[in-house]
């Protein structure tokens, strides 16, 4: 029904999209794969209009089509579901449903509320979401704002006739295991209304989703995959055009820990509304996963050790002591390193470059008196991307222009070089291609090996278990359970699913 | 969440909690303040830069600025006062026309105003300030720095007549506001605005016209400035290069002391009101009681400053510009 | 009361005279040069940019002032737009290098009337001025230390306006009409302005004179009609009906104290203000204010550049002058209800054609410095 | 050479087709002396800008900095006397003080800087008004001279003020490039989150910007106050819209992060082209105002990189 034919696309330097021809049927889930700069991204610009493409053709059930801006897309039953959250928070569930498609509801200027909750109680019926749609949006949960997503785009329902195609990306990066079950089996009977185009990093739910897969490289699509003959192994090779190795996760190189020392000590420590009564201890070489869902204070556990906040009752000590005040500059100078979520915003510096990115947390070492030695600055980074092979033109290069991987790449710099042994790490893969994924592993065992130790949040559970010594697992802000991930003693992912849930 | 939730409601309504202590400390140090007379003389003086302060309300929720009112307001004043002398000078001939005439001067600025920023990507603080100083400039160029004295008892009536202890101006200014409310809560337009001030990328994905939306922000922002030019002309009789002067850090101090974010997406025309008020209940409470002239600015930033600390929610924010 | 307007135009007249020895005086100096050779006419300037610094263009007083400067350049022969003018916008910053661009511009030669915004500034523009060889008159706004005397020929002259006398006498009139008794509130100018200040000293010494009224409070309103009409507001919730009369500092403040009482339907309080202002002078006529003092603004303003440009072109030679002729007061001339419409007939409606080389006819004596 | 690698250029190429332009309508304008003299006599404008960029490359604005002027100008007139060169520091002192306070209520207080720094700039204003006794002061001429004098006047053709000028814009510079709380600065202004979880003070860097604005507006204050050699409570009005237009238009957006001192030199010097201009032009006096207008609306779309601007607010 949906076609695209040869399309071609082409920046200035870059052959994006390289005669690309893709079809989706109607009610049919088509899996979207590829590394990061594969022309995924750019291939969905395209279909939703926010491109347009330089050569081929567009069809909606043979006839030809051409979108000028996404807008025009929608109005051909085409809609999108952003990776990031792309609801306005200030307004309300029902006005962000119908944003830009208030005409509706409108009648001598005037917007008629109660039409509108009434028509937005609708939609939210169709995600099985039962919420008040005069609620503001901040209010609500990440996996609650998903689903108001989706019921958004399924608004089209009603204003167009003919087929839906909607493009699920990333959608479950956000959401906990049991939401994305939720999110699956709704996305599941939609079918009867609309066929789904759902792209993810996570290459599991991409293989339990979709009935076709296409997998994508260097802008072309290299292979097309049914549901039954799908294989992870063979789609990744596709993908990256080698094998990936069974000891994905470095299992091989997982040392033991020196259980003789503590860097950072949890005991009993709670923080109000967000965890209670926590204790662990973190060693030298150990990797030290947490796990749980979203709100499981997994993050917040982070945030105290870094000294963003501060606990209400028990005591931690980093290194031997407590803080004496809880802030970001004393775990810093007590050698921790924060490798945030929010790559974008809290890990790098937009508008700074390498090696102004890369001395950040630690100016002092490289200057006398307040004064920066500038010379040592770009030595410093220049042998650090080296050793990392972060893929940059030279030390000037804008970190904001960099690729996710490479962002992730200085930033992980930006703590080793300074001499931190203490790092956190929150979903440090999240949105990196394989490729990356492997060196960030490759990078973390090699702390270990200089004897730093680590806290975890990982991306998946599988990268959970894979990389770390200890798991701890969370629920509602309590701990459950702690196993040990010896190589060839780890838990198995019903194991932590069921403490989890 | 309960403390949550009193916190929240607390932060809501701290800018009228702020009005209302004023105003029991203005009277408790000098009871004449609680006077429906006191209370006309602060409405009136109030009423004009009430109108221009929810002009750029829209403006500031979209999360822009515009500076461009000192220039707005001279203009729309001086283009009503020669048309309606042109017209025949009372508002009982075709002179009632300059009315409309002056939103029109208003709302073709503010269109201006809007297409200088969005057309040519310069930042609203950037674009409207400089629109300000070719406002200004023009109504020099157009009164060649002249006074036009407005005599027409008709339209003067705006200030001397009276109903239920207050003068009429005050009446128009209070329907203009419920105007400002219907636009902000059942118009499309006024519903994108917040749109556009919670998340400009996010709107424009959804669809939505920004640029249009801006642009129009502005074009109803200039249409208040010159329903506030319009009540300035009524109150003082003269419409001048001058009349503009002083509205624009007046009316962005108003708007933020009330509660509206600057970087957008959250308060409102009510919120401005309050601030408004608070604006000029300080000026006039501090004359009232007698504060010596040269404290009463350092104690109207003190106050201003407070106001806008106790209406802020510290725990929603990470940090501020 | 039409004394006041009669001795006015007596004095014109005794000028008239002078001025037609100052003219011969004028043309032989001229002529005297002529002879001299180009050595001694060096020291003036020929055919010099004339240029009016003032603050701006939307207070009726400046355009006054502008309308002298350009009456005084018509009557050399030029069209008025070669009056340069320059705006400060109340700016000393942009008042000064306005200055020094145009020194720079003509090359010193250059006749430049000035107000210099604030008396502070008005030091470096003169010393800027005599340092490029050009030729200055200020008006108003000099610090009391300088003196156009110790700048030899190029500060050639400052006029100012004693506002206390005057301000005493409308303020004599106001007190009279609240029969000596009940209160009086003052709105001022910028209140580091010398005219606000002068003009308040002068209702205070008047009060002397009357014990039983009180001065309730005085409030500056900035020179500003909207300010005026606030204060004014708040001044009647504080007092209200002890507030029998009103003092203004000049005429753009007492329209928006007018306002604020109109605003309450009060229209019988007795109010004065200064300055003359056409606008002030009409309601004097209607009796809505009381007495307002005209300071001829159109005559100081031609004057002043009259005065820079002879001195600049050689018709007469500063330093040769007394100190009298540097440093001197201007007119004034009190309007009253009975001899507002003889006076706006007389100077306003038809504005006299004054002579411009006539330098110190009108003006008031020297300068006193307590 | 791409538009690209031009950007950067971009208000130096404005600066120089503005000079270009009115030099070739009247050559007199491009007389060195009085180009020399045209910039010095901008200096106190210039270092308020200085100040000000360092407000607005956090991402803030300093709307004090007239009023902290206005200040200084008073104290350093009534204290000349007594403490002589020392008055200097007190000034300073000031200035610093009052800027670091607006910092603290910005950043601690969480009220926007807008807001802040004006209130704080009414309540400078309040202190000129009551140290100066609501009068225009006038220095003790002798003192003036012994204490200040070296500030004006001319060493082989070049005036003191461009020297004085000179080492603040080299001082503000090396602050801005080769010192950490340079680098912070930028930090800050570009990506606060980021430097926040780099464990960098964020709080006292942002306050110390302020700090440094309001040292700076003290500086200009001084300067402008000996220069004129007298002070009251509006001495410094008309320099504040001034010195943001400069910044502005120098390249430094209000977003924080771009830019710096550099541009604000630039942006100073299209600013006093574009105003003396209209003397050299023979502009008429009521339209001046609306042609300033219009030329900045050109000169800051000339100027502004708008690649480092994801949205134009």
């Amino acid at each position: 029904m949906y076609q695209l034919n040869k399309v071609d696309k082409k920046f200035p330097g870059v052959h994006a999209l390289k005669a690309v021809d893709f079809k989706i049927g109607r009610g049919e889930i088509v899996g979207l794969v590829g590394e990061n700069g594969a022309g995924k991204s750019t291939l969905m610009k395209v279909i939703y209009g926010a491109y347009q493409p330089d050569g081929g053709t567009i069809t909606i059930d043979g006839k030809p089509v051409r979108f000028q801006n996404p807008r025009q897309a929608m109005d051909h039953g085409i809609g999108m579901v952003f990776q990031e959250q792309s609801l306005i928070t200030n307004l309300t569930v029902m006005e962000n449903i119908f944003l830009g498609f208030e005409k509706q509801f409108v009648r001598f200027g005037v917007i008629n509320w109660a039409a509108m909750a009434e028509a937005a109680r609708h939609q939210l019926r169709k995600v099985k979401l039962a919420i008040d749609p005069a609620t503001v949006t901040s209010k609500l949960s990440f996996a609650q704002r998903q689903l108001v997503e989706l019921a958004k785009v399924l608004t089209l329902e009603e204003r167009i006739e003919g087929d839906l195609v909607i493009l699920l990306d990333e959608p479950t990066s956000v959401l906990a295991k049991e939401e994305v079950e939720l999110l699956f089996s709704l996305v599941r009977e939609l079918t009867s209304r609309a066929s789904f185009i759902f792209v993810s990093h996570r290459m599991d739910e991409v293989l339990e989703l979709s009935d076709r897969i296409y997998v994508m490289k260097d802008g072309e699509v290299v292979d097309v995959v049914t549901h039954d003959e799908a294989n992870i192994d063979a789609i990744q090779h596709k993908m990256v055009g080698r094998d990936v190795d069974k000891q994905y996760y470095r299992e091989q190189k997982q040392r033991p820990y020196d259980q003789s020392r503590s860097l950072v000590r949890f005991d009993r420590v709670s923080l109000a509304g967000k965890y209670s009564e926590i204790s662990f201890d973190l060693h030298p070489g150990e990797v030290l996963c947490l796990v749980g869902t979203e709100g499981s204070g997994r993050e917040a556990i982070l945030r105290t050790i870094f000294g963003l906040e501060k606990p209400s009752t028990g005591r931690v000590e980093v290194k031997g002591k407590p803080f004496d005040r809880a802030n970001a500059q004393e775990a810093v100078a007590r050698g921790v390193g924060y490798v945030p979520r929010e790559r974008k915003v809290e890990g790098i510096v937009n508008g700074m470059n390498v090696y102004e990115n890369m001395t950040l947390s630690q100016m002092g070492n490289y200057a006398s008196n307040g004064v920066l030695r500038i010379a040592e600055e770009k030595a410093l980074a220049e042998d650090w991307i080296k050793r990392l092979s972060i893929k940059t033109p030279d030390v000037y290069k804008d970190c904001g222009g960099l690729s996710g991987g490479n962002q992730q790449k200085v930033v992980l710099a930006k703590w080793r070089s300074g001499g931190s042994d203490i790092f956190l790490l929150d979903h440090p893969t999240r949105g990196l291609d394989i490729g990356a994924k492997e060196d960030v592993y490759d990078m973390i065992r090699e702390m270990c090996d200089d004897g730093a130790g680590i806290v975890l949040v990982a991306d998946t559970l599988e990268e959970a278990i894979g990389l770390s010594h200890t798991i701890l697992v969370l629920k509602d802000g309590e701990f459950q359970k702690r196993f040990d991930g010896s190589p060839g003693d780890k838990p198995s992912l019903y194991d932590l699913v069921h403490h989890m849930i | 969440m309960g403390s949550r939730i009193r916190r929240e409601t607390l932060v809501k309504w701290a800018p009228l909690l702020v009005l209302i202590v004023l105003c029991a400390f203005f009277a408790a140090m000098e009871p004449r303040f609680l006077s429906t007379r006191n209370f006309a003389r602060i409405l009136i003086a109030a009423s004009p830069a009430l109108m221009v302060a929810i002009g750029v309300t829209f403006v500031i929720i979209m999360g822009s600025i515009d500076l461009s009112m000192e220039g707005t307001v001279s203009v729309c004043a001086v283009a009503f006062a020669f048309c309606f002398l042109w017209l025949g000078g009372t508002l009982a001939s075709w002179a009632w026309l300059a009315l409309p005439v002056a939103m029109l001067v208003g709302a073709a600025l503010g269109f201006i105003n809007g297409l200088v920023h969005v057309k040519l990507r310069i930042p609203s603080f950037m674009a409207s300030l400089a629109m300000g100083f070719v406002g200004t400039g023009l109504a020099m160029v157009m009164t060649g720095g002249d006074r036009i004295r407005i005599e027409d008892e008709l339209f003067r009536s705006l200030l001397t007549e009276r109903f239920l202890g207050f003068p009429l101006m005050v009446y128009v200014a209070g329907l203009f506001l419920l105007v400002a409310w219907f636009i902000q809560t059942r118009t499309t337009l006024g519903r994108n605005f917040y749109a556009v001030g919670g998340g400009e990328d996010l709107a424009i994905a959804s669809g939505l016209n920004v640029n249009r939306v801006r642009v129009l922000g502005f074009t109803l922002a200039g249409v208040f400035f010159s329903v506030g030019a319009l009540l300035a002309v009524g109150r003082i009789g003269i419409a001048e290069t001058a009349t503009g002067n002083n509205f624009m850090f007046l009316s962005i101090t108003a708007v933020v002391v009330g509660g509206t974010a600057l970087w957008g997406g959250l308060g409102g025309v009510w919120n401005t009101l309050v601030g408004v008020l608070i604006v000029f209940v300080i000026g006039n409470g501090m004359v009232v009681i007698g504060l010596p002239g040269y404290v009463q600015d350092g104690v109207l930033g003190i106050l201003v400053i407070l106001a806008v600390i106790l209406s802020t929610d510290r725990k929603s924010i990470s940090f501020v510009k | 009361m039409s004394t006041f307007i009669k001795d006015f135009i007596e004095k014109e007249k005794i000028n008239r005279r002078n001025f037609l020895f100052a003219s011969a005086y004028g043309l032989g100096g001229v002529a005297a040069m002529g002879a001299l050779g180009p050595g001694m006419a060096r020291a003036a300037l020929t055919d010099p940019t004339i240029a009016w610094s003032y603050r701006n263009r939307t207070n009726p007083y400046w355009n006054e002032i502008v309308s002298g400067g350009e009456a005084f350049v018509q009557s050399l022969g030029m069209s008025k737009d070669a009056l340069t003018h320059l705006i400060n916008e109340g700016s000393s910053e942009k008042s000064l290098a306005d200055v020094k661009a145009i020194l720079a511009k003509t090359g010193g030669n250059l006749a430049l009337a000035i107000d210099t915004n604030d008396a502070p500034n008005a030091r470096p523009v003169v010393e800027a001025v005599a340092e490029a060889g050009a030729y200055v008159s200020t008006l108003w706004n000099k610090t009391d230390d300088l003196h156009p005397w110790d700048f030899g020929d190029n500060y050639v002259s400052h006029m100012s306006w004693s506002d206390e006398g005057p301000a005493e006498q409308t303020a004599r009139i106001l007190l009279d009409a609240m029969g000596g008794k009940g209160g009086v509130v003052h709105l001022g100018g910028i209140a580091s302005n010398n005219p606000a200040i002068e003009r308040l000293n002068g209702l205070k010494n008047a009060l002397k004179d009357y014990p039983d009224v009180e001065l309730l409070a005085a409030e500056p309103a900035d020179w500003d009609t909207q300010k005026a009409n606030q204060v004014m507001s708040a001044f009647l919730t504080r007092y209200g009906d002890e507030i029998t009369g009103v003092h203004c500092a000049n005429d753009t403040i007492a329209y928006g104290v007018l306002e604020a009482l109109r605003a309450e339907g009060i229209e019988d309080m007795p109010i004065v203000s200064y300055d003359g202002n056409p606008q002030a002078v009409q309601l004097v006529s209607e009796r809505k204010i009381l007495a307002t003092v005209f300071t001829n603004p159109h005559w100081g303003g031609g004057i002043t550049a009259a005065l820079a440009y002879h001195a600049a072109i050689g018709t007469f030679k500063p330093s040769e002058e007394p100190n009298a002729h540097r440093e001197f007061y201007g007119p004034t001339i009190m309007v009253q209800p009975d001899d507002a419409l003889e006076f706006k007939a007389n100077y306003l409606d038809s504005v006299p054609t004054y002579d411009w080389t006539d330098f110190w006819g009108p003006s008031n004596g020297p300068i006193v410095y307590k | 050479m791409s538009l690209e690698k031009l950007k950067p250029y971009f208000p130096w190429i404005t600066l120089a087709a503005l000079v270009l332009v009115v030099g070739a309508i009247n050559p007199s304008f491009l007389n060195p002396a009085s180009l020399v003299q045209l910039v010095a006599d901008i200096v106190p404008l210039f270092i308020m800008a200085l100040g000000m960029t360092f407000a607005i490359y956090i991402g803030g604005i300093d709307l004090s900095m007239q009023q902290v002027a206005n200040l200084v100008t008073v104290v350093a007139t009534v204290y000349l006397v007594q403490y002589g060169i020392f008055v200097s520091l007190l000034c300073i002192g000031a200035g610093f003080a009052i800027g670091a306070i607006s910092g603290w209520i910005t950043t601690r207080q969480f009220v926007p800087s807008f807001v802040a720094t004006l209130a704080m700039g009414f309540i400078a204003l309040s202190g000129a008004r009551f140290l100066s006794g609501e009068r225009a002061l006038s220095m003790n001429a002798e003192a003036r001279d012994a204490s200040f004098g070296w500030m004006f006047g001319n060493t082989a053709g070049v005036p003191h003020e461009l020297v004085i000028a000179g080492i603040l814009l080299a001082i503000a510079w090396f602050l801005q490039t080769r010192t950490t709380f340079g680098r912070a600065l930028k930090a800050v202004g570009a990506g606060e989150l980021a430097a926040v979880a780099s464990g960098l003070k964020v709080d006292k860097i942002k306050i110390l910007a302020f700090a440094l604005s309001g040292t700076f507006a003290a500086i200009a204050g001084l300067m402008f106050s000996v220069k004129l050699s007298g002070g009251d409570a509006n001495l410094a009005n008309g320099f504040l819209i001034l010195a943001i237009v400069a910044v502005l238009v120098g390249g430094t957006p209000l977003t924080g992060g771009v830019g710096g001192v550099i541009n604000t030199l630039v942006g100073t010097l299209i600013v006093v082209v574009i105003r003396s201009a209209m003397v050299y032009l023979d502009v008429d006096a009521t339209m001046q105002q609306m042609i300033f207008g219009v030329i900045l609306i050109v000169a800051i779309a000339m100027t502004i990189d708008r690649s480092k601007m994801r949205i134009v607010k």
